[in-house]
Formats: structure tokens, C-alpha cells, sequence
């Protein structure tokens, strides 16, 4: 269950934003992604989940191990916590959400419409999905926006939980986690002006 | 000593069936409510005290 | 003696509605007993309509009292909109299925009726469009007040809807009104000529008059009977919703 | 108020769901009609004037859940509650940014639609005449039903539904106004029964919208 | 996959869109079609089978953008793509949910629909039997034009449009084979017809859906 | 311009979920409001803008003073960075969106679609938002989630500005801000069972 990205290039709206990324992430590894705004994170981590076509560089995955969690969760506000968490369980073919339902402390949210809930809890509950697709290797793109300080340690027990039990995870984030974990600063990757930095398909003409 | 309704029997009998059944079925249903919204209000306050 | 708004207390209007209740439940059953029984097995077949015209003693006091359900409506909303008395807002909320019931059973038996005088279910005709119209009013402002949760904002935005939609109701009567002249009879019964019987040309003939006259009272009866009773569940339901939101606090 | 109403019809243009989309569905009725019914040339003829008018109403009830609910979902209406603008002045900008999205193109378009539907010379003034008077009027409601639905969940829906009696009387008398155009009848009665419907909604039902709208927005 | 469908089935009745919505819209047409063309009880009678199959088809095209659309804004598609359920299976469901809440509703109501605009006796069975038979159909080439616009701005338009000739072949038969049984005459060739348009469609579109949605997500 | 909050209790869905709140924020005054994920943080700020009712106590404000900023910006996705500021300009009846776009460094995306930037830079968007609105109280939830530290420091040198040129601001917020301001933590005034817990519409029913 090893993730290894191999000079990997991302683009964005056509135009290449990171050139040349290379690492390896393996079980029980963390890897935090920083970098300053704008600079290409969140296309780094869905080029790697598969959400969008490198242009250059390759990305090697067992197939059906990565989970990836960014601010838009697949939560329907009209479903409520358990009956969202339910869904995604069943998609991944798991049964039990009570885990998942413990470690985010939603027992209290449980039947509560996901729609009603404050920004953290809808975090939390976002995170728990995490829980339930039992993949080994974790994307999360800004995983602790809204959240307190407990809810931060929620998160980083959990993590950590994954990471004991040999799960690995990619983070991307500009706040401290409370976690130990390797930090991969994306600044230097940038893409600079030149004939890579136009995106594959812009490629045949130049 | 029913009428006779002569070759209008169905049409009568059954605008009479609909009517009732739907009146009947309006009151049982607000009777119904009623009900269920009068036990739940005093197991409330029964607990409250 | 205080003043009518007392009455709009929620928990003065539910003690005084137990009180009356009953009676005028009894009375609604009475009425319509006798004036079914009276107009189904002892009345005299019409010489034009034969026995169809039984369906009369369902037909005209449901259609009465759509219209009449949807003015009541139209003026709790008023009340609600003016002083804000939550029991009329309820009032108006636990008319709607009422009225909307009135509707279909007016529509129904009308279509039944139709069948054999006019040779068709369902015909455009000015009368029979109205109704249709009002069902959809109808379904509107129930759907409306299912729609919302917070009471209050649902209260409001009925009551806005129910008076624009009257305006709408009166106008879409008068289109219709132009667009197609009809086959539906003319209101005799309700014409002053009619019940003084000095109108002798579209008369309803005293025979169908007396049982109709009772069948229409008990409608009314049994109109006011359930309002009351729904409006009590409706407080009933706001009271354990109060309460319930209270407890969760604990 | 002038922000506004160019704001609303750029996203009209850019995002889609203005202008092309009143018709686009205009089109398809239009297209899908004689499909359906047949293409007998006579019976086209003679339902020609209620199928335009039923293509306008549908194109312009289709399209009045953009009017607020965009709005209301990323927070602009809130933010516009803050605003020094009326609400009055807001619903108004937005019939009219509708209007000028749903409303125009569909009475610049319809004579060329009436073309296909073989609808007779003398019917074509009365047709685009009736539509350019009955248009602003289903904007106008249909704003009354958007700020009356914004924010429910099952919005879409239960505006159709709560709109489709309310447009009830507007569409008789532009139907009528329009087939006794075609079929060479006098018009003056429907003629001057839709202008006074028209001009009694903008006058008042703009009130109605912003008083609903601002319950809506507690 | 049960899930699947399961979830959007809920979905449907909580947050409507679904099930209400394809009859409201039917029962909109059929309202509006005699203030628009007129009351004449022959003329409706002619058109009758015309309008509801023209009703239904509106009543499915206005639902298509939910098909995928909300599952596209939240991130659910994106989800859905790195789970372990083809994108074969997911567009199958998909339609079978909109089937469900749109068409199945549809087939019941018409015949009280029928009544409205009188069809004559002989035509409610074929009516029926049509819009059984075709309703799924236009679910599943739906689901293709949903996956084929599902991200993009102007996705209502642009997926009415797409949709709307696809839509055609489907349309003609349905409507050929309830106006001819209102007629009475031979019904054999358009029900074969629609029966066919039914049973390919559903077998092999899916995998275009599939197709497309991939490319889509991309 | 001085907001003044007394005795406030705030509701949602029906239930009080903050009671007894006060305070006052002068001119050039700061105040950060802190507590857990769900206390009611957002639900007091959206009370103190006047969007919803608040169902006991007062919220003293000069009238057209406020300006509210949270998750949703009122921001459109197909229009320009520069569009976007200039309508709300307009409607705050303001001409010039210069000042705005320096001081969030957005010059280099004047011309770019909103829906086009990357999550910070739309953040950076939000809240250039508030300086076009020329309104001295700001009231701000969750400002600088998805910020880098660059723009974390713009956005504190921006409310500096504001406070010295004599505007005041309500900030909601798990994380520094890098601010000198008073803090309000709202955990002591979570609404308690009683009478008075029940939001103001249902009370007539008790
Ligand atoms: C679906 C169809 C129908 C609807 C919605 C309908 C509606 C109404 C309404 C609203 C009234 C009350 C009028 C008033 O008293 O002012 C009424 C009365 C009446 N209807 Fe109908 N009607 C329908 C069909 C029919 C049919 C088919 C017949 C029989 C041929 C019929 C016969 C009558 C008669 C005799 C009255 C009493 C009129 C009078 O004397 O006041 N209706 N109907
Ligand atoms: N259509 C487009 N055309 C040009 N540039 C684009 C387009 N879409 C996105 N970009 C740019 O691509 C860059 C990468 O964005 P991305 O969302 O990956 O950044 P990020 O590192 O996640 O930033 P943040 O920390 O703010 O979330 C941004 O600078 C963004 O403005
Ligand atoms: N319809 C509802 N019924 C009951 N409780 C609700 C409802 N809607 C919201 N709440 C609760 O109200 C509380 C206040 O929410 P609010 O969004 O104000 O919290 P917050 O302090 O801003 O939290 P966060 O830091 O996570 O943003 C939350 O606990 C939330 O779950
Ligand atoms: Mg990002
Ligand atoms: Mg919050």
C-alpha cells in the first residue's frame, strides 16, 4: 500500500501550477503539503486521487486505496448524520458507522439533519466519512477549517489511529495539526514560464 | 325500502359512497390527530412535573 | 366578560373548545342524518333529472363550503397578518384540509353527475374551472405551510398567499368567466327569489329545498366541529413542540 | 439598483439560464407540438396562438427559480438585506432583469415561431402585442412566487405549483387576445383586461414580494 | 448500489424535486393547454393524447439536471468515482431513480388526466400502455444528456437542447400509439416501434453514460 | 458608532442556544468571540447583523453601520474578481475598488473569474468585499480560514487600518488572528433548561 509520485506535474484551467513533485508515502507515513495560497496544493492532491489527469509524471496507487476529503464532503443536508455516514459506508461496502460516529463525537448529532449543523460539526462529520470507506491511504485537502481546538485533537487521534494501523495519509494544510509527520513544502515546485508549463492537451501545438 | 334509482342507481350510489368515505375519512383522520397530538402533549407535561 | 381576543390565548381557546365541542359534533351528525336520509330515501325523482338529483344534497353543500372554507381562511389570515393571535393563524391552517376535502367531493360528485346529464366526466366550463382553480389554491398553501419549519415564518407566508391568492381566485373567476360561457347551472338556491319562492322561474322546488336545507346546515355544523378540533390538535402540537424544545435544553 | 440589474443580466448571459433558456424552451414546445399532436396543417392553425402562449408561460415558470435562489445560496441576499437598498427596490430589479431575460426574447422571437405552427397573417400583430403586454406580468408574479419559496428545500417544485393558478387569469386573456387577433375577432376586451392585469400586478405586487421576502430572510 | 438507490429515492421525497414534481408539471400542461388553446370539447379531444405525451416528455426533461447536478455541486460524483461501484452501475441507478420518481408517477396519474382534457374510453388503456413503455426510455437517454452536461454553467440549457431530438424518435411512437388507440385503429407498428426505442435504449446507452461521466469528472 | 449588545439571547431551530450575552464595542475596539464548535458563535454574529431576530434583549446599532462577512460571500463564480468588488461597491453606493484589491493583493487576479481562484484567493476575496463597503462596525466569522500566513498578516494589517481610522469589528474565530483585541469566549453563556429557553414564537404556548 504504497503511494509513489514520480515527477509529477499538475494544471490547472490549462496552465501547469506545480513541476516536477516526487515522493513516496509509506504505510504509517504523514505527509503534510504546505505551501502560500494559490500555489497549486489542491490540484496536487486531486491530480493524486485520480480526479484529474497528470500532464506529466506519474502517480502509482494500489488500486481502490485512496480516500480523498476536500470541503465539499458528498454530505446532503436533507439526510441526516447517520443516514449520510450510512450511504457512504454501504458505497465502500462496509456496515458499521459507530466507529466512525464515536471518533468525531456525533453520537449526540446522530439523528440530526446534516443540513442543520454548525461549520465544525459539518467537518466533523465530513472527516468521519473518512472512517467509513476502510481505505488505507488518506487525501484531506485543509482537513481542520472550522474546527476547535478539541475537535483538532479529535482529528489528530484519529490520524494517528490510522497511521498505527498501518494506513498512511497526504495533507494538505496551513494550519498546525498537531501531528507528526514529514513536510513537504510545494513553493519550490512552481511552475516556471516554458513549453511544460503548457498543460498536455495545448502540448500538440506548440 | 330502498328507492328505486332506476337506470341512475350506479351514478347515485356511488357519488354517496365517495362523499361519505372521504368524510369519514376526514374525521377519523382529525379525530386520529387529535388523539395522538393530545397523549403526546401530556406525557410531555408529565414529565415536566 | 372580556373581549373576543381573549379567545385568542391558545390555552383559553383549547378549554373553551373542549367545551363546545361535543354538542356541536352531535348536532353536525344529527343534521346530516336527517337531511341525507330524508333527501336520499324520501324524495321525489326530478321529472328531468330522475334520481341524479339526490346528488344535490352532497353536491351543493360541499361546493358551499369550499368557497366558504377558503373565505374563513382568508380572513384568520387577515387577523393573523393584523394582531398576530396564533390561534388564528392555526385556525386558518386546520381549515385548509377541510376545505381542500369539500373540493374534491364537490368535484367528484359534480363529475358523476355529469356523466349522465351532460353526456361527459369533465367538461371546461366556467363553474367547474373555478373549482379546479381552487383545488390548486388549495394544495398550494397546504404544500406551502408543509414546507416550512419554523411556524411563524410558515404562518406569515401563508397568510400572504392566501390573500394574494384570493385577489388571484376572484380574477381567474371572471377570465374564466369570459373564456367559456357553460353548461353549469345558474345559483338558485342561494338567490333570495329562490328561498322566498317569489322567483318561480329557476326555483328549486320546496320538495328538494327543506332536506337540502338541512344537509347544508349540517356541513356547516360539521366545518365548524372539525375546525375546532383541528385547531385544538394544532395547538396541542405547538405546546409539545414548546415544551419538548424546552426539555432538550436540560 | 442599476448594479444590480446589469450584474443580473450579465450572469444572465454568462451563466447560462436567462435569455437562451426562455427560448430554448420556447423552441422545443414549439417543435415538440406538432410531434405530438400531428402535423395536420388546420388543427395546427387553429391551436397555434394557445401553443405559443402556453410555450411563454412554460419557458418563463421554468425559469423563475434563477430569479432568487442563486442569490439566496451564497449569501447575496443576506448581504443585500444589509444593503442600503429597498427590498421593494430589489424584487422590482429582478422582475425586471427576468423580464428583460425571458420576457423580450420571447416576444422578438414569437412571430418567427408562429411561422411554423401555420398561424394566420392577421394573428401575428395581436400575438406579439399580447405577449409584450402579458410578459412583464408573469415576471412579476413569478418574482412573487420565487421570494415566497426562497430557501425551502423543495422549492422548485412547490413554486410551480403555487405560481400555476396565480397565472391563471393572464394566460386566458392572452390566449383570447391572442386567437381572436388570429381569427380576426374583436380584441378589445381581452385586450384591455390583460394590460389592466398587467399594470395592476407591477403596481402592487412588488410590496407583496418584498414583505414575504423579508419573513423569508429572518 | 442498493444504497444507491435507496439514498436517491429518499432524497427525492425529502427534499422533493422528484416524484411530486414530474406530476405537478404534467398536471401544469394539461391545466394550461384548454385556457391556452381554448374549451372546445372536440378539439381537446383530438389533441388529448398529444398534450399528455407532450406533458409527460416536459415533466421528464425538467428533472433531468437533478439527475446528476447535486450530486456534482456537493462533491458526492467526485466521491463516487474513486469508490468501488462502476460508473456503469451509478448511471443505471441513476435513471432508475429518476424512473421511479418521475415516470412510474406519470403513468398512474394519466389516466385521471385523460379525463380532464376527454379522451374518449378506448384510448385510456394504450395511453397507459405508451407511457409505460416509453417513460423509461426517456429517463435513461435523460441520464445520457445529464452525464454528457453534468459541471457545466450552462448545463439547464445546453441539456434541453442535446436532449431534446434524442427525444423525438421516442415522442413520435408514444404519441402515434396513444392517439391511435383513442382512434381505435391498428396499434401494432408504433408499439413494436416503442417497444424496440425501450429495450435498445436501455441496453446499450448506459455505457455512453458511463462513457461520457468519465471523461466529465476528468 | 458604537455597537452595543445587552442581555442577548440568540436562537436556531427553534432553540436558544446562547443566553444573557452583553457587550459593547466602541470605536477603534476589537473583539474576537471564541468558544467550541457549536456554541452558537455564528448564530450570535448573524443576531448582532440584524439577519435573524434576536428573541430576548437589544442589539444597539447606528442604522446602515453594519457590514457581515461569513462562508458565503455573495461572491458569483462567473464574475471577475474586479466585477464582483464593483457591484458591491455600487450598491454600497461607493465608486472605487482600487484600495480594496491592494490592500488583499488581488491586483493579479483583477480580471480572472471568481469561480477560478483557489480557495484562499476567493477567501482574499471575501474580504476585500468589506472594505467597498465603507461600513464602520465589521462583523466577520471565520475570516481567515484557508489563509496562508501572508494573507493571515494583509488581512490583521487590514483590520488595523480600519480600527485606527475609527471602525470597530465582531470577529468569530478558532485560530490567531495576530490581533490585539478583547476576547470574548461565549462558553459561559450556553443557554440552560427554563422558561426562557424556548425561542420567542413558541413561547405563547407555555
Ligand atoms: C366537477 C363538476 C362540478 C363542480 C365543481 C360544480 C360546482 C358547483 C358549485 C360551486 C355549486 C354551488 C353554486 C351555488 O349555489 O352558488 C354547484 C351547484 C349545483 N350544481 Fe354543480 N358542479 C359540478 C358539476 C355539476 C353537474 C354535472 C351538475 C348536474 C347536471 C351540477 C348541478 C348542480 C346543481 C343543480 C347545483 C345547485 C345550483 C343551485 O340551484 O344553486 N353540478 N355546483
Ligand atoms: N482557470 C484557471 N486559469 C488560470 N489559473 C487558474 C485557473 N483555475 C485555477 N487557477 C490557479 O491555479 C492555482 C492553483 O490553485 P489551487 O486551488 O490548487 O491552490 P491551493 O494551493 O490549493 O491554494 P489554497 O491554499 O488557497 O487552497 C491558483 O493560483 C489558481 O488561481
Ligand atoms: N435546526 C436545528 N435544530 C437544533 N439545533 C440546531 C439547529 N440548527 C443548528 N442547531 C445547533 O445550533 C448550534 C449553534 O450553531 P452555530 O452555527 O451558531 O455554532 P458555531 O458556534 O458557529 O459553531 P462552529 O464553530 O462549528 O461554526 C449548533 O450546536 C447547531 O448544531
Ligand atoms: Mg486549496
Ligand atoms: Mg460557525
Amino acid at each position: 500500500m504504497v503511494l509513489r509520485v514520480k515527477n509529477l506535474s499538475v494544471a490547472r484551467g490549462g496552465v501547469a501550477v506545480l513541476e516536477g513533485v516526487s515522493f513516496t508515502l509509506a504505510p504509517s507515513d504523514a505527509l503534510v503539503v504546505k505551501g502560500p495560497n494559490g500555489i497549486g496544493k489542491t490540484t496536487l492532491l486531486r491530480t493524486v486521487a485520480g480526479l484529474q489527469p497528470a500532464f506529466k509524471g506519474t502517480v502509482e496507487a494500489p488500486e481502490d486505496s485512496l480516500a480523498y476529503a476536500a470541503h465539499s464532503d458528498g454530505l446532503k443536508s436533507m439526510l441526516s448524520v447517520a443516514e449520510n455516514l450510512e450511504f457512504w459506508a454501504h458505497v465502500f461496502g462496509q456496515k458499521d458507522i459507530t466507529q466512525a460516529v464515536d471518533a468525531f463525537d456525533l453520537s449526540d448529532l446522530r439523528n440530526r439533519l446534516a443540513g442543520s449543523l454548525s461549520a465544525g460539526q459539518k467537518r466533523r462529520l465530513g472527516l468521519a466519512r473518512l472512517l467509513v470507506t476502510a481505505r488505507p491511504i488518506w487525501i484531506l485537502d485543509e482537513p481542520t477549517v472550522s474546527l476547535d481546538t478539541a475537535s483538532v485533537a479529535l482529528f489528530a487521534q484519529a490520524v494517528q489511529r490510522h497511521l498505527s494501523s498501518g494506513g498512511s495519509a497526504l495533507l494538505a494544510t496551513h494550519i498546525d495539526l498537531g501531528l507528526q509527520a514529514n513536510i513537504l513544502d510545494v513553493g519550490p515546485f512552481k511552475a516556471v514560464a516554458g513549453a511544460t508549463a503548457i498543460s498536455g492537451y495545448d502540448e500538440a501545438f506548440l | 325500502m330502498m328507492p328505486d334509482l332506476g337506470k341512475y342507481a350506479e351514478t347515485v350510489l356511488s357519488s354517496y359512497a365517495v362523499s361519505i368515505l372521504l368524510i369519514v375519512a376526514l374525521v377519523w383522520w382529525s379525530v386520529r390527530a387529535a388523539r395522538k397530538a393530545k397523549l403526546a402533549l401530556e406525557d410531555v407535561e408529565a414529565r415536566r412535573k | 366578560m372580556g373581549s373576543i381576543w381573549e379567545y385568542a390565548n391558545p390555552v383559553k381557546f383549547s378549554q373553551t373548545v373542549s367545551r363546545f365541542l361535543a354538542p356541536v359534533a352531535m348536532g353536525a351528525t344529527v343534521c346530516l342524518v336527517i337531511g341525507l336520509v330524508w333527501g336520499f330515501f324520501f324524495t321525489p325523482d326530478d321529472f328531468r333529472q330522475g334520481a341524479t338529483v339526490k346528488i344535490i344534497y352532497l353536491h351543493v353543500p360541499a361546493a358551499l363550503m369550499a368557497i366558504n372554507a377558503w373565505f374563513m381562511m382568508l380572513v384568520t389570515s387577515l387577523i393573523w397578518l393584523v394582531r398576530r393571535h396564533h390561534v388564528s393563524a392555526l385556525a386558518a391552517k386546520a381549515a385548509a384540509p377541510i376545505g381542500v376535502t369539500m373540493t374534491v367531493i364537490a368535484l367528484i360528485t359534480g363529475a358523476i353527475w355529469g356523466q349522465p346529464m351532460w353526456g361527459t366526466w369533465w367538461a371546461w366550463d366556467p363553474r367547474l374551472t373555478s373549482f379546479l382553480i381552487l383545488f390548486l389554491f388549495y394544495l398550494g398553501y397546504i404544500a406551502l405551510w408543509e414546507a416550512i419549519d419554523d411556524p411563524d415564518t410558515a404562518a406569515d407566508l401563508t397568510s400572504v398567499l392566501c390573500i394574494v391568492g384570493s385577489v388571484f381566485a376572484v380574477l381567474s373567476r371572471y377570465a374564466v368567466n369570459f373564456w367559456n360561457q357553460g353548461l353549469h347551472q345558474g345559483a338558485s338556491v342561494m338567490r333570495a327569489g329562490a328561498i322566498t319562492g317569489t322567483d318561480t322561474e329557476e326555483k328549486v322546488s320546496n320538495v328538494f329545498f327543506y332536506p337540502l336545507l338541512v344537509c347544508i346546515i349540517g356541513f356547516v355544523l360539521l366545518f365548524v366541529a372539525l375546525v375546532l378540533l383541528r385547531t385544538r390538535t394544532e395547538i396541542h402540537k405547538r405546546r409539545t413542540r414548546a415544551l419538548l424544545a424546552r426539555e432538550r435544553m436540560a | 439598483m442599476r448594479a444590480l440589474l446589469k450584474r443580473d443580466l450579465i450572469l444572465a448571459f454568462r451563466a447560462g439560464g436567462g435569455f437562451g433558456l426562455g427560448i430554448a424552451f420556447f423552441l422545443i414546445v414549439v417543435v415538440l407540438v406538432p410531434f405530438s399532436v400531428g402535423p395536420e396543417s388546420g388543427l395546427l392553425t387553429k391551436i397555434a396562438p394557445g401553443v405559443l402562449w402556453l410555450g411563454a408561460l412554460l419557458a418563463c415558470l421554468l425559469s423563475l427559480d434563477r430569479i432568487l435562489a442563486l442569490d439566496w445560496e451564497d449569501g447575496t441576499l443576506d448581504l443585500m438585506a444589509t444593503a442600503p437598498l429597498p427590498l421593494e427596490a430589489v424584487v422590482t430589479v429582478k422582475a425586471l432583469a427576468h423580464w428583460m431575460t425571458t420576457g423580450v426574447p420571447l416576444v422578438v422571437a414569437a412571430p418567427l415561431f408562429g411561422v411554423l405552427l401555420n398561424l394566420p397573417p392577421q394573428g401575428f400583430v395581436w400575438l406579439v402585442v399580447s405577449l409584450a403586454l402579458g410578459t412583464p406580468a408573469l415576471s412579476v408574479i413569478g418574482t412573487f412566487g420565487a421570494a415566497l419559496t426562497v430557501g425551502l428545500k423543495r422549492g422548485g417544485l412547490l413554486l410551480s405549483l403555487l405560481i400555476l393558478p396565480l397565472y391563471v387569469p393572464t394566460l386566458i386573456f392572452g390566449a383570447e387576445l391572442a386567437r381572436r387577433g388570429a381569427e380576426g375577432q374583436a380584441v378589445s376586451t381581452p385586450l384591455l383586461m390583460l394590460a389592466g392585469i398587467s399594470f395592476g400586478v407591477i403596481a402592487l405586487l412588488p410590496f407583496a414580494s418584498a414583505l414575504v421576502l423579508r419573513v423569508n430572510l429572518r
